[in-house]
């Protein structure tokens, strides 16, 4: 048995692997299925300042290897969040993430500062990379100047970990990075959907209401895969690798690329005990090739 | 209810007429509780284009034989996968998924269950959960033509069966909501079928103050109340068709009827 | 049997179907599967100024419904093309396009113009979005002001009809066609290939020599196709429509979308007769909704 | 040599010792002419993590039963689900493709054909076709262990066989460059087995003069030189495998031997 524990900022999580904002719900929707005490970490659905309906169904649909999903951030609200799910979720013996969302930098910043006073959260995910709302969200992940001025001023109202959620839809994702880290992020994880569309050919019709919305899932592996160590060769703060996880190799090949620690999402739609089994993969092969502990293999990737 | 996550032996996978098949699935193990109007996940191997499961209605739990049945109409690569498994073939399902239809909390009711295409499907386990509370349900069975309507005989077991036809190949001609059952006095009734379908059934109940669940289906990804991509719109907002639903009062739908 | 017919600015193609660059060689390698005369179009190989051996293997990694490719432009310089490959395929009864890479703009200038002198060659295919290269490449693909610079330049020296090949590996994809349109080019095409990246988890090494690579395949259309939705939206120059064609309902999906034609790339190694399918294949949904021409579902997408 | 995309129809998949299986596939058709050396690129039906085809080398075409066989190494998942189809199902290979060995140019030649592991795979169609000139082809066989060693009797149908294993649970101890056959003299080599065993044998051939082939294998997309993807180094810059290969004369290449 390997040492599978890992520190995002001053967070330390039992493990590497957390699941995914908006793939895992509360938690609570897979406990019939695994002890999801085991899991890392879990963050939450993203979480906004108001009550939010999300966008018109349809708000999925297939692809080669992924899905599209407009689901567009429905969710009740912070306050809603604090005062019946959190009382629910709060004991579980895991990490509670909240992935905290907003249009404006004063929604984000009033979320943020409401979830900072809740004990059993010790980490937010700043989520600037959402492709599936109007105003807002994506927008402040695809310049640098946006990005350092949400997280600056998030920093200056939350004290503990923050991590801040990357946008693939971008040209250069490491230099938004290094402007987080500049702006004070403890921490970035990457990548959230790339923004895709699907046609119905026989209808004429877009698949999702929205037209466009955001692909997850194994094809979207080998891009995640390149930001990722884009990213972490350009930052010094830590990095959390995402983006078509469906097994233990793939999270090995994030954290080989230089990922502290990887984010299951649409894996779990297909098997829900997927991050049990991503654990215990990654325990096996530090065993196997005689690794005491997983940090012996974050970035180890050799490229001669 | 408690969730599992199970893999299953095909027993046994029936081509039916049309376009249909019987898949019968067992268990060492003592198969779980499920309810009708309840559902599966079911995850699809080897098929290059099925990435997510496929949901699938839980058409019967023979408790005897120890087999959970799905009825499948086979319209893509998933479901024409399904088909070609053979006796003894491992199947991977989530169950039982959703809400289920409720029961009547009145004794002598007449209950109608209207079933069109493979919306029959969970209509099956429905009628023999009502039968087992002493009621004697009406089954409405609608569908294209005489060979996409399945399973007849099991239907007759829990109730009188009537048919409609497009084609008047069988039983009288047109949508289910053209049949002369109608005329007569329902207390509840329940629906599962083609949008188009359950509408006008939901509009015939509406009309005449019946109480009325219908089965929506939507795209799913995760199947738990979890991705929040199979909502549709309620009184109370969006809800989700697979943790809120599948099953749906109309009163409680934003239905335009 | 429907008009197939389609013109891109002055090029007119007997159907809309092309095979994209660097993977259908020089058509020859395809002609004992199909009659490649059928095809609309065919572009041959990244042609430079000067011989390149490309990059060192291993080249090739497969991915969740794609591959990654690291070839790098290996080709033998455009005069090795006029001299000994332009006089073998020159008279296939099909237009043979050359896609036109470089590394300076003057490279593009010079290979473009001795093209240009070429009888049979009705147009090129501007390549500013090879992401296997160090020098220029994708980096042209990327800005506005390089892309604009780089077509201003061709056009002057090129007076056939002129396609620029876009990248996806940009913030904004619309603005960086509209500078190319703003340039001077008949057309632009898209998509190039995305940046990816694959480990061998066990080796603890990339699968590719340059260790990111070009993403291609069926796992890629969700993205091609939001992109030739927004580039259409955005410019009155046709569009070419490409990236994870492996059928002619993805074909459709990309003309629905906007694109005046389509290249199919990576299904070319899957079926070697894909083209003839997909043109086919066409055909046969003109004639089942009634439309008299391929024209008449350019676009067509209803988005209410 | 003109390439053909043809539809063929299992009519044997035999599990041999190992990991190992021998397809047979035939067709109503005589089956197009192929050299020693070429090889099929596969469609692996079914198989999600298969995108692209498998190059399969040919290891025999037995022209009266109008058979073409591979020997098959299992891997990962496009050789485990080509293992499991049965008789009668249909596999989809474009062949034949890419150059094939040498014939020697001179009579009375002694020929060494070396194959190591799977690599032994193109060396039964080789040896048939040098047997077919008048050739006596030596076979010199290397694998880890006995269960390894596979199709014995049919390469002795065309010359003599010795082998290596490295744990001497058959023939000489040790890899094929160790064994006491070597100590003859020998006109020409060819040979194809994992490339550490290549590299050997073409050390000993260069160090004796011996005229050298060595069939080569890289990651392939296209198979027919399309798109460059399968590059190795020669002396006159790189080559594709697939369509100026696979095999190569030792000269050309540039190893360090
Ligand atoms: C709660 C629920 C219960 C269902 N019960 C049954 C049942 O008992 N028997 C049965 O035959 N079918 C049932 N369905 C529909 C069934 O899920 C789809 O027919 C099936 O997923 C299609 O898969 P495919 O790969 O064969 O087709 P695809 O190639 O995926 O698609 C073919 C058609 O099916 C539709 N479809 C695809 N995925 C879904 C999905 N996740 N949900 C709804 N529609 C989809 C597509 O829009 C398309 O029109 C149910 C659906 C839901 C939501
Ligand atoms: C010209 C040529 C002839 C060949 N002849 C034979 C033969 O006769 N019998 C035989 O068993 N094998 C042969 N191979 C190797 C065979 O192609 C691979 O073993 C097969 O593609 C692996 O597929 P997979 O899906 O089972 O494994 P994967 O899961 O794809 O990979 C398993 C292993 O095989 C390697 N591999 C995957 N794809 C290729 C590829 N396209 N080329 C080379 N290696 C690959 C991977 O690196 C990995 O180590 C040949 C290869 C070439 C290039
Ligand atoms: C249905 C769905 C809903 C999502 N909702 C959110 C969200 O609320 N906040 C967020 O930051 N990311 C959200 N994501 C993105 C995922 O957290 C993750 O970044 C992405 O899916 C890539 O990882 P994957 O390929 O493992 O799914 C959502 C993804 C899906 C599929
Ligand atoms: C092996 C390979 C080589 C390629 N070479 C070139 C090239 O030389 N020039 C170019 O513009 N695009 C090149 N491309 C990109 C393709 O033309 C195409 O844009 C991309 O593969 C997306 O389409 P697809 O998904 O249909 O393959 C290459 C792609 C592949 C897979
Ligand atoms: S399918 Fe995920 S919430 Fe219903
Ligand atoms: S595999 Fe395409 S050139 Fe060899």
């Amino acid at each position: 048995m390997a040492d599978l524990t890992t520190n995002i900022g001053n967070l330390v999580m039992k493990n590497p692997v957390m699941t995914a904002s908006g793939t895992f719900g509360y938690g609570e929707e897979f406990s019939d299925f695994i002890d999801i005490s085991r899991i890392g970490g879990i963050i939450v659905k993203g979480t906004t300042i108001k009550h939010r309906e999300g966008n018109p169904y349809p708000r999925m649909a297939e692809t080669p290897s992924g899905m599209l999903n407009a689901v567009g951030l429905q969710n009740k609200g912070v306050d809603y969040f604090i005062d019946h799910i959190y009382p629910r979720i709060k004991d579980t013996d895991t990490n509670i993430l909240v992935n905290v969302s907003g249009s404006t930098v004063e929604d984000y910043v009033a979320t943020a500062e409401k979830v900072g006073e809740l004990d059993k959260i010790p980490a937010i995910e700043l989520n600037i990379s959402c492709p599936n709302v109007k105003e807002g969200g994506m927008a402040f992940g695809t310049s640098c100047e946006s990005a350092a001025k949400v997280v600056s001023a998030v920093r200056k109202a939350y004290k503990k970990t923050l991590i801040v959620k990357l946008s693939p839809n971008v040209t250069n994702i490491a230099e938004i990075a290094m402007a987080v880290e500049g702006a004070g992020a403890d921490s970035v994880s990457l990548i959230n959907t790339i923004m895709g569309m699907a046609i119905d050919a026989e209808k004429r019709k877009p698949l999702l209401s929205t037209i466009t919305g955001g692909l997850s899932g194994a094809c979207v592996k080998p891009i995640a895969l390149r930001m990722v160590w884009q990213v972490s060769n350009a930052v010094k703060i830590p990095v959390v690798g995402l983006g078509g996880i469906m097994n233990a190799t793939d999270a090995i090949e994030f954290l080989l690329a230089g990922a502290s620690a990887v984010e299951i999402g649409t894996a779990n739609f297909i098997d829900p005990t997927v991050t049990i089994k991503v654990i215990d993969g990654i325990n096996a092969y530090l065993d196997k090739h005689g690794f005491k502990s997983v940090k012996d293999i974050i970035g180890q990737l050799e490229t001669k | 209810m408690r969730k599992y996550l199970l893999d299953l032996t095909v027993s046994g996978n029936e081509k039916l007429s049309g376009n249909y098949i019987l898949m019968k699935l067992t268990s060492e193990e003592r198969l779980p509780d499920m309810l009708p109007g309840q559902f599966a996940e079911v995850r699809v191997d080897n098929s290059p284009s099925t990435f997510l499961r496929r949901p699938i209605s839980i058409h019967f739990v023979d408790r005897d034989a120890n087999e959970l049945w799905f009825l499948i109409q086979l319209v893509g690569d998933g479901t024409r996968k399904l088909a070609e498994l053979k006796k003894g073939d491992i199947v991977n399902v989530m169950v039982p998924l959703g809400n289920s239809f409720t029961m009547p909390s009145l004794e002598q009711q007449e209950l109608l269950l209207v079933g069109g295409g493979v919306g029959i499907a969970p209509m099956l386990m429905l009628g023999a959960a009502l039968r087992n509370l002493g009621y004697y349900p009406t089954f409405l069975i609608g569908a294209r033509t005489k060979k996409d309507l399945l399973q007849l005989d099991a239907f007759e077991n829990y109730g009188k069966v009537y048919m409609t036809t497009e084609d008047a190949s069988c039983g009288e001609k047109g949508f289910v909501t053209n049949h002369s059952i109608l005329t007569q006095k329902f207390d509840k009734i329940y629906t599962c079928g083609p949008t188009p379908m359950m509408k006008a059934v939901a509009a015939y109940a509406a009309k005449n103050n019946i109480d009325c669940e219908v089965s929506l289906e939507n795209k799913m990804a995760c199947g738990v109340g979890a991705c929040l991509c199979c909502v549709t719109d309620t009184t109370e907002g969006h809800k989700c068709v697979c943790s809120d639903g599948p099953v749906f009062n109309i009163k409680d739908l934003k239905w335009q009827i």
